[in-house]
């Protein structure tokens, strides 16, 4: 036994993680995370025209139960229960940001479009996600305000009609009917929806379990 | 940011090989402080050898500053790194059974088998026994349930409990474990046992 | 010179440590604060004001209209500057808004460009940026 | 060309020299200086963390061999049990889970360090006043309550308190103090073991 080297290398040691542990209690962690990557590219990404579907898009993406895409609803439960748009989950804003979004966006396959009454919170909520390094994010531009004004409340008013407004009318009405029959549901089964529709934490691998 | 795992999807050998290596480095980390050796281990209980507090607290420190240190340049987001949950009962009882255990066997699981790894015969015993430990407590376990499931507390960490920031308590923790080293090696000299020192 | 030579070991970690946390700590061009927190104004819409509230923010006001257009109805010596939203953080303007000191009200007929442009300066730390509704 | 073949000799001497040179650090003493093996080991863990989000772990290991032999002998008992089940459910395989295949890697970092630092022999290591049987009788009543216990507590001294206290978990501290706690008064019972 050495005791010489060994109370070297502890006045060393100690000397370290002391200096150490000062530094980290004038930083201010908080555990929480801070945005990564640089501002401009955050921002040019934010920005892009491709973060954000027009409401026929996402008309299509419900009529085509394409299952690559998330449909998030940023709004208040109550607004959320009064209008809920088929295949959509309910994330209030605040709890969005209350909490460590990981476990709604994890799915780097699946397409995370934000929805909420115009563009403001939804933006908000895709700006953060894209902040934090999910660029698996998109807005639905116009929110729900768009969403009724073009396609639930779509009329054609014109002379004739092409082929092609003829397919974009035709989703607008099957994504129209879809939205009313889930609005028409009574309360009590849209609760029990949305109480299956309910995130729950992803549990992390680690311990001895 | 990392951790890795929570940003790629790793293939299984992957993973299954970086938990090899990671071991490979935890074994011979453990071999290389001496815990391989029982009569150091329980040393400790005994003041001639403290060994054990020394390797145990540095090794937490480290990897407590350097993920403080990793989280705050934004290389490691510590939101997706594994925290223990806390089952108030279960943590305690089983502590409790863990510590008479060390004693008993002079040795805690992993540096059993790391002993068991360079030839120590009564590691080797330790870890069959260790190995009917598992066993009785997956055959006893509907019977203790109840204990181990007990006063769920969720995974909390220390610096929420006492309301401060992660990095002043890893301060606290780092002076007490100054302290504690300072201490250790004033014990080791006062409980100085040349006789079983020298045989290791 | 002794400790010097003792510590060698030491000091380079301790230096390389600091020297990282400072990298880190001073730069501009690099978000470093906590998301949630900064991104709290948003939660209770504290961060969004109508034209009659200006005259209750803090300081100064600096104005900025991202479409590119000077509409805003204010008075004759405020400063109004129009910067596109995808060149503000140009050095030039990135300057400019962080030498401001005072509140910063910035307006779009676009929300969901006042929306994003409103994070990133609030992520970057910029306190008391507003939306004008 | 006999300069390059000269610099080529010379570089390869040099990568020896260094070989050796770490050789001998590692065998200068018995063991490494506590210090440095705790930085080994926290840096390792600090590993753990950062490639895999978790921490070391030992006691699940031994616990997914148990699992793993149950299953391959009795499996109708295993998927009818409460505790085994869950480890074979949506086709899992407990022999190549991360904890297990961990443990092996622990078998051979320490069979290379003890290689390294001549350690390498089969002997019981105890104290003189003892006798062989009554260790072994010990070492493996020690196993027994360990394990139990780490099971118990959901990790053991690296699962639990180690990897615990890394990520300032209340858990890791409290089973921490418990463990060492409960040796310590155990201690004086059973003295003559070891001094």
């Amino acid at each position: 036994m050495n005791f010489k080297s060994d109370m070297k290398t502890r006045e060393k040691i100690s000397a370290l993680l002391l200096s150490a542990g000062i530094i980290l209690a004038l930083l201010p962690l908080t555990g929480n995370r801070s945005f990564s990557g640089k501002p401009e590219k955050v921002l040019s990404e934010i920005l892009n025209a491709e973060t954000f579907f027009s409401v026929d898009q996402v008309a299509r993406f419900i009529v085509t139960e394409d299952s690559t895409i998330q449909l998030i609803d940023v709004r208040s439960p109550e607004a959320y229960r009064k209008n809920t748009m088929p295949r959509s989950v309910n994330i209030p804003y605040n709890d969005f940001i209350g909490n460590d979004p990981d476990k709604y966006l994890n799915n780097r396959n699946i397409k995370n479009i934000f929805i909420s009454d115009d563009d403001y919170d939804s933006s908000l909520a895709m700006a953060y996600s894209k902040g934090l390094g999910y660029s698996n994010c998109y807005v639905m531009k116009g929110g729900l305000k768009e969403w009724t004004s073009t396609v639930i409340e779509s009329t054609f008013t014109g002379e004739r009609i092409s082929a092609r407004e003829n397919a974009l009318f035709e989703t607008r009405i099957r994504a129209a009917r879809l939205f009313n029959e889930m609005n028409s549901l009574p309360d009590s089964l849209k609760l029990k929806f949305m109480e299956s529709k309910k995130f729950s934490a992803k549990k992390l691998d680690g311990g001895c379990e | 940011m990392g951790p890795i795992s929570s940003l790629v999807i790793m293939p299984e050998w992957l993973d299954l090989l970086i938990a090899f290596m990671i071991g490979t480095g935890f074994g011979f980390a453990l071999e290389q402080a001496g815990f391989s050796s029982s009569r150091k281990l329980a040393g400790m209980f005994y003041g001639y050898d403290t060994t054990v507090i020394k390797v145990f607290f540095t090794a937490a420190i480290v990897a407590l500053a350097g993920s403080q240190l990793l989280s705050y340049l934004g290389l490691i987001n510590l939101n997706q790194v594994f925290v223990n949950e806390y089952y108030v009962t279960s943590a305690i009882a089983g502590g409790i059974i863990m510590g008479a255990g060390f004693i008993m066997g002079g040795f805690c699981p992993g540096t059993g088998i790391s002993a068991m790894s360079i030839g120590k015969i009564d590691a080797m015993v330790y870890i069959a026994g260790g190995l009917t430990g598992a066993f009785l407590f997956a055959e006893t376990y509907p019977l203790i349930r109840n204990i181990a499931e007990a006063n769920y507390k969720g995974p909390v960490k220390v610096n929420e409990v006492f309301g401060i920031s992660p990095g002043l308590f890893t301060l606290i923790l780092i002076a007490a474990a100054a302290v504690m080293f300072w201490l250790a090696e004033a014990a080791e000299k006062r409980f100085a046992r040349p006789d079983i020192t020298n045989e290791l | 010179m002794k400790v010097l030579k003792q510590y060698w070991i030491v000091l380079l970690i301790i230096l390389a440590t600091i020297t990282a946390v400072f990298v880190k700590g001073f730069s501009r061009n690099s978000f470093r604060y906590d998301a949630v927190k900064r991104a709290e104004p948003s939660v209770n819409k504290a961060n969004i004001i109508t034209p009659g509230q200006t005259a209750r923010l803090p300081g100064d006001i600096l104005w900025i209209d991202l479409d590119g257009v000077k509409n805003f109805s204010t008075g004759p010596d405020e400063k109004v500057i129009s910067i596109p939203a995808d060149s503000i953080l140009t050095k030039t303007y990135k300057k400019l808004i962080f030498k401001h000191k005072g509140s910063i009200v910035i307006k779009s007929a676009d929300k969901a460009i006042s929306a994003g442009v409103w994070m990133i300066l609030a992520q970057m730390g910029i306190k008391n940026v507003y939306i004008l509704n | 060309m006999p300069g390059k073949e000269k610099s080529q000799v010379a570089a390869n001497l040099g990568i020896q020299r260094l070989l050796v040179l770490i050789l001998l650090i590692i065998m200068k003493k018995k063991y490494m200086n506590p210090y440095l093996a705790g930085t080994m080991l926290g840096l390792v863990l600090l590993m753990a963390m950062f490639i895999s989000g978790r921490g070391l772990g030992a006691s699940g290991g031994i616990k997914y061999c148990v699992v793993s032999v149950v299953g391959a002998l009795d499996r109708s008992h295993a998927d009818n049990s409460v505790y085994y089940s869950k480890y074979f459910q949506e086709g899992k395989k407990p022999l190549t889970n991360w904890l297990t295949v961990e443990i092996f890697g622990v078998l051979a970092g320490g069979f290379i360090s003890g290689a390294l630092s001549k350690r390498l022999r089969f002997r019981i290591e105890k104290s003189p006043s003892i006798s062989n049987t009554r260790r072994l009788i010990f070492a493996f009543l020690g196993g027994v309550f360990f394990v139990y216990g780490a099971q118990l507590a959901r990790g053991c001294t690296s699962g639990a308190a180690l990897s615990g206290m890394a990520v300032l978990s209340v858990a890791g501290f409290v089973t921490m103090i418990a463990i060492f706690g409960s040796a310590y008064i155990f201690a004086w019972f059973f003295r003559k073991n070891w001094i």
